[in-house]
């Protein structure tokens, strides 16, 4: 049956935002909160993009003086933060706001307001970052600052805190994003979808969540410790006054490496889904790659050292790393093969996200295989801090996260927008994209092999090393053009793209159930699961449950392992509060930059703005006034 | 909207409860989260502290003073104490009990903020400024993290005691209670081993 | 000498087309025109690598394009095929098997090449320690006959055949000292010592660069190492040890007075140990830590304006009158 | 709040590494280039590292006491910039630091003294540890 119109208006009441900019600053709409986190990190990436084009150029020429040392520092340093932390974790964490709920059938996520607030905070960190580059004050010290050089004596003024405090605001953003992904999935899928029939994308985002949870606490204390040791002269990386500039490396690797997988294992999240509607057959061995995604994510808490084989760590050590390091090849091939049999034994329709996972393959394999080469304790003594690491980190991140992530912005924008994305232009700026960057990152290598070293802002005539910078720099410029191109496609698309409907590629999982774009609420019914592909194998009407308040927000919690109902849980509505707490949050971590008492007076305005947001809006006691509702 | 996909009505959500307990409820889920987090910044902060005691030639360095025990056992005494308080408001929450839940509110407002006073001067007695030497730049972040979780624990009791004596309280509201009971659990159980490495292995070593 | 010779015979066979491949692109300052021991051992095992991986990337691509076209196919047929997966489950165990013993393969590949760097620990070495400082290396011999430590800078000499045992430490912030041709980078980290053993097999020319990113100047923090047969490398030796033989012309005072307080220059006043030791200045073959090369000019220039030739360098600008600082040149250059 | 941050911070961090510093010594203590130097943090830490280097902390180290100790902030012959500049220059009787120390060195050396009675003790002793195996005149007693 078709839902009638005055379920879907007076869920629309219940669910609507309150309108025009109150409504933006107050929304706790899990897409609206996604669609703002992309826009701003699409944006970011596009910046960082033409600061390395601006590297690019100035290497192309030996001796070349476009660029001095300082500018050139503070180039590199900007574009590996922003890349790192400002533009690929926050990408992530927008595809899990944006799908999670879509693929439960659910309203919204588990705490909206959490999910305001971490793009605020997020969003703080951002400007942090770039106003301080706006006034020549950017960090110059790349995207890691391992002390002494980032200490207090030989990084004077508040470059390196900048730096420090950015991270802190980001991470402090990814945990409540995580935490919110993870209960959401655990606690919000709907009745039936048991852990066995859960899709892979949502494994995908259950394991970075966890890996993020584990990880950045290491970076958030190894930070405040170099903050510590610049502003109230604690010892933590002085090796006169007893501390080890080594501990520094220990924990933000210990947290780096898993970084790098929590922004990998979302991607192999899309490639699942994308192959399975693709080929048109249930994704082939899906515990395996379940199974590969969760070794992956233990792995990668196990091999962070493999960044630290050339400081002299005993060679017994660095040769268990080596095969904790190479093992992890494992996992990824497997889940490789699988995606690769799913293509062989389907029916293959060669769309625009397709084709993206068919470039993420060629690429990506390319980047793990020189991973493993760089996994060698002893080959990596001559590969470490060259630019064949350089090529190996832009394969696997650019190659192994950012072109699944161009497939699924093709695959999932009829959905956010109602309208196709075109087929040509895709494919252009597909060619453009992927022919560009392995023009661009292929000569890496060889730069790598032939000796030229990492992060130089020019390097002397002679050495052989001048055409295959040209070749990288033009090849940087097309992959940029390329990019320019997708995007031009999509706001092109947005008003001229043909019409989609709600399911264009005929997809498996949930999120196609609901209208595109999808209304305030999502979905009117709350769909019932009983098997893996659930819009494939289910008959004309899609058997769901109704009883979800209309006239009040209500999302239904289910239990962690079978996705038993158990009860109805009042989700939070649009409020403020959660911008006003990342205000007085940022005002405290900047404010702590410059003096640690901030640190204690800017706890006060945390604490009000907290209880403004937590304070549970019932009626006064012995008020006889009925209950307030949403 | 473009039409959507037709549904076929097999049940009925309306009669489910509105709230639960314990780990059935979602807010608890949210706790346990960040209490992960926390946790794994605790174990990450005494391993810094392991790392660099294992790689000192004499711990606490020469010259340092040890830090005094009589603060922090009564700290540590009062707050093993506070436990059986904490625990009974946990179970007051269980069982839904008004009375007993708004009274142990503030009870363990008033004890969190008693248990600040050894607090200070633990930080008083620790023997060591925090900017002579890692020695003590490490035991001062490893008394620094618990005591903002103390301190964050103390304001979430108080307001929560505030709301609990003025408004109608709900089902959701004794969860949350709940929450706040096991998130002071947490806050006891992670001073037991920063305990033992700030006052006990200097004088072992 | 001859277990490693024979070793590398053996590995090239199986990477001949790899090591055609990226042999092509040796240089002075690359792994893939090994000159020691230590470098022989890492580029067999570059070359096993590459041959391991590429195999591997090439069945992964013919996969992926068999896999393409056979789909294409299937995809004109209406009906979906009802899915057999057993075929693919079996050809899912044999990829695995295949990661395996791929991975096994380089693993102990590469726990062979770790071994191999360390062969020549058990040797007695000639003890040399390279501090790295903001943008400049000391180089300190010590001197086998004398015992005493003969400090240079910048440049570093290896006697062909016999094993040099290289102490890195760093004076400031962490620095990484990589020679590729003569062996992998070790860092040098204030607070700690790592050790490096060299063994050339090959003489002449080579150029190592600071490779952990150390400050502004990072990029010009380069060294020239030379490799000579041992009666030549021991007369160097000998050489650098003396003290700077009595020159003429007003450079030597000025020099004392205006440059002495950073740099020393044995036999004369100038003692200072901010900067490198210029006692055989001339002798170098670049100057400023692979900079600038040895020439008049360049010297000139350096001297004149050291800021703009490479910004941000402790070295100060010290403001002589043209005929003041071509004096302190022509003393320099004196200096052999 | 950012704005202002913004704003008020740029001066004091600019590192410009460029020639054609200061050729000559500061005429009075309003000269207009001072605040490039004392006001800027780059050029405060050179002239700290400068100290160092020049082996001034063999009698201006941290305990030293009396006229010597730098960090009291009184100055015997004034405290204006101009003046303790001159001190540098003159007043250290046989070092002849006029002559032996470029006169752009002697405008981060004045910029560091003077910013020295602006910090904590502990500060100073953290960025000396830190700084420990920096050569001191003609003494250098190995790396860290």
């Amino acid at each position: 049956m078709i839902p009638d119109r005055a379920h879907l208006d007076r869920l629309d009441r219940s669910w609507r935002d309150p309108p025009g900019f109150w409504g933006f600053l107050t929304t706790v709409d899990h897409k609206r909160i996604a669609a703002r986190y992309i826009v701003t990190a699409l944006f970011l990436m596009f910046l960082a993009g033409m600061l390395a084009l601006d590297m690019r150029w100035q290497l192309s020429v030996p001796e070349n003086t476009r660029m001095g040392p300082q500018l050139y520092n503070e180039s590199f340093s900007l574009h590996g933060s922003t890349m790192l932390f400002l533009v690929s974790v926050p990408l992530m964490e927008a595809m899990a706001f944006w799908l999670v709920p879509l693929m439960l059938g659910a309203r919204n996520m588990a705490f909206p307001r959490l999910g305001a607030f971490s793009f605020w905070l997020y969003f703080g960190g951002v400007l942090c970052l770039w106003i301080a580059h706006a006034a020549d004050i950017t960090p110059d010290l790349g995207w890691f600052e391992y002390p002494p050089l980032s200490g207090p004596a030989y990084s004077p003024g508040h470059r390196a805190d900048i730096w420090a405090q950015m991270i802190t605001f980001t991470e402090v953003a990814a945990l409540a994003a995580s935490v919110n992904v993870a209960a959401t999935i655990l606690k919000m899928r709907p009745p039936g979808m048991t852990l066995a029939r859960m899709p892979v994308f949502l494994w995908a985002m259950l394991i970075a969540s966890i890996m993020t949870i584990l990880s950045m606490p290491a970076v958030m204390l190894v930070t405040s410790m170099l903050i510590a040791d610049r502003l109230v002269s604690t010892h933590f990386f002085s090796p006169a006054g007893g501390g080890d500039a080594l501990l520094f490396q220990h924990l933000f690797w210990f947290f780096g490496h898993p970084e790098v997988y929590i922004i990998f294992v979302p991607a192999t999240g899309f490639v699942s889904s994308i192959v399975e509607t693709f080929s048109r057959r249930k994704l082939f061995g899906h515990s395996a790659i379940v199974l590969s995604m969760m070794s992956i994510g233990a792995l990668a808490f196990g091999l962070w050292v493999h960044h630290m084989f050339a400081v002299g760590l005993p060679r017994l050590g660095n040769d268990f790393y080596t095969a904790a390091s190479m093992a992890i090849a494992l996992p990824a091939g497997l889940q490789i093969f699988c995606w690769i049999a799913t293509v062989w034994s389907g029916r293959l329709r060669l769309a625009t996200p397709m084709l993206w996972v068919l470039g993420f393959v060629a690429t990506f394999v390319i980047g793990g295989l020189s991973g493993v080469m760089t996994a060698s304790a002893a080959l990596d003594l001559q590969l470490t801090d060259t630019y064949f690491v350089v090529a190996h980190l832009h394969y696997v991140l650019i190659g192994g996260a950012m072109f699944p992530l161009f497939g699924a912005f093709a695959y999932w924008y009829p959905k956010a927008t109602g309208r196709l994305m075109s087929e040509r232009w895709g494919s252009i700026a597909f060619i453009g994209i992927v022919g560009g960057f392995n023009l661009g990152f292929m000569p890496m290598h060889f730069l790598g092999l032939m000796g030229m070293p990492r992060r130089v802002y020019t390097y002397p005539p002679g050495m052989g090393w001048e055409t295959l910078n040209q070749i990288a720099t033009l090849g940087s410029a097309v992959a940029i053009l390329g990019g320019l191109v997708f995007v031009a496609n999509a706001l092109w698309s947005y008003r001229h793209g043909q019409p989609a409907g709600s399911d264009p590629w005929g997809g498996s999982t949930l999120e196609w159930a609901s209208p595109s774009p999808p209304p305030a609420f999502n979905i009117a019914y709350t769909p019932v699961v009983r098997s893996l592909t659930p819009m494939w194998d289910e008959g004309p009407g899609l058997p769901a449950m109704d009883g979800l308040g209309l006239d009040r927000r209500e999302v239904l919690i289910t239990s962690v392992t079978a996705a038993v109902p158990l009860y109805r849980q009042k989700s939070a509505g649009p409020s403020i509060w959660p911008l006003a707490s990342s205000l007085a949050v940022s005002a405290m971590f900047i404010g702590s930059i410059f003096t640690p008492w901030a640190i204690a007076i800017g706890a006060a305005p945390i604490a009000a703005t907290l209880t403004g947001w937590f304070w549970p809006d019932r009626p006064r006691a012995g008020s006889d006034a009925p209950s307030a509702g949403a | 909207m473009t039409a959507m996909r037709e549904f076929e009505l097999v049940g009925d959500l309306s009669r489910l409860p509105d709230s639960e307990t314990g780990a059935r409820h979602l807010v608890w889920w949210g706790n346990v989260g960040f209490m992960v987090i926390e946790g794994t910044a605790f174990a990450l902060a005494a391993m810094a502290y392991l790392y660099i005691m294992t790689q000192a030639p004499a711990w606490p360095p020469k010259g340092d003073a040890m830090p005094g025990l009589l603060w922090s056992s009564i700290f540590t005494g009062g707050l093993l104490l506070s436990a059986l308080p904490n625990l009974w408001v946990l179970h007051c929450a269980k069982t839904k009990n008004l009375a007993g839940v708004r009274w142990g509110a503030l009870a363990m407002t008033v004890i969190a903020l008693l248990l600040f006073v050894p607090r200070a001067f633990e930080f008083v007695h620790l023997g060591v400024p925090w900017h002579r030497d890692s020695y003590g730049s490490l035991i001062w972040m490893l008394l620094i993290l618990h005591t903002t979780h103390v301190v964050t624990d103390w304001f979430d009791t108080a307001v929560l005691g505030v709301w609990l004596f003025t408004h109608e309280v709900g089902d959701d509201q004794f969860a949350d209670v709940e929450d706040n009971a096991n998130y002071w659990s947490f806050v006891i159980l992670c001073w037991i081993p920063i305990y033992v490495l700030i006052y006990w292995l200097p004088r072992a070593a | 000498m001859a277990w490693s010779a024979m070793k590398r015979r053996i590995a090239l066979v199986p990477g001949a087309v790899p090591a055609a491949l990226t042999g092509a692109c040796a240089g002075i300052q690359s792994p893939l025109a090994p000159a020691s021991d230590q470098a022989f051992a890492l580029h067999d095992l570059l070359i096993l690598m590459t041959a391991v991986c590429g195999l591997i990337y090439l069945l992964v691509i013919a996969g992926l394009v068999w896999s393409v076209l056979r789909a294409r196919q299937h995809a004109k047929r209406a009906a979906a095929a009802p899915v057999d997966d057993s075929a693919l489950d079996r050809s899912l165990i044999a990829s695995a098997v295949i990661i395996v013993t791929g991975l096994t393969v380089l693993i102990f590949g590469s726990f062979l090449a770790d071994r191999a760097l360390l062969a020549a620990r058990a040797e007695k070495a000639m003890m040399v320690r390279v501090t790295g400082h903001q943008w400049w290396w000391r180089i300190e011999y010590r001197n086998p006959a004398t015992g005493r430590w003969v400090e240079t800078a910048n440049e570093l000499h290896l006697p062909l055949g016999r094993t040099t045992r290289v102490e890195l430490a760093s004076n400031d912030v962490i620095h990484s000292f990589w020679v590729p041709n003569v062996s992998g980078k070790i860092d040098m980290i204030p607070g700690r010592r790592n050790m490096l053993d060299l063994t050339p097999r090959r003489s002449g020319w080579f150029r190592g660069a600071c490779a952990e990113f150390c400050g502004a100047q990072h990029a010009h923090m380069a060294l020239d190492v030379r490799v000579d047969d041992p009666v030549a490398f021991d007369a160097w030796l000998a050489g650098q040890a003396e003290a700077a033989r009595k020159a003429q012309g007003p450079g030597e005072a000025l020099f004392g007075l205006h440059c002495g307080s950073c740099h020393a220059v044995r036999g004369t006043p100038a003692n200072g140990r901010a900067g490198p030791d210029l006692t055989h200045f001339a002798a170098r073959r670049s100057i400023a830590a692979g900079t600038l090369p040895m020439t008049r000019g360049a010297l000139q220039g350096w001297i004149a304006q050291p800021q703009a030739l490479k910004p941000g360098t402790a070295m100060p600008a010290v403001p002589l009158r043209p005929a003041e600082a071509d004096a302190v040149a022509s003393y320099l250059a004196a200096l052999r | 709040m950012l704005i202002v941050l913004a704003l008020a911070g740029c001066s004091q961090e600019a590192r410009r590494l460029v020639p054609g510093p200061p050729q000559t010594a500061p005429n009075g203590n309003a000269d207009p280039r001072i605040p490039a130097y004392q006001e800027n943090l780059y050029q405060i830490s050179q002239g700290g590292r400068y100290f160092a280097w020049y082996g001034c902390s063999a009698c201006h180290g941290e305990d030293a006491a009396g006229p010597a100790n730098l960090a009291d902030g009184d100055w015997r012959h004034g405290g204006g910039f101009a003046n303790v500049f001159a001190v540098i220059g003159e007043r250290h009787a046989g070092q002849d630091y006029a002559a032996r120390t470029p006169v752009e060195q002697r405008w981060q050396l004045t910029a560091y003294v003077r910013d020295l009675s602006r910090h904590h003790a502990e500060k100073r002793r953290r960025i000396m540890l830190d700084q420990k195996a920096e050569p001191q005149g003609s003494a250098w007693l190995g790396p860290q």
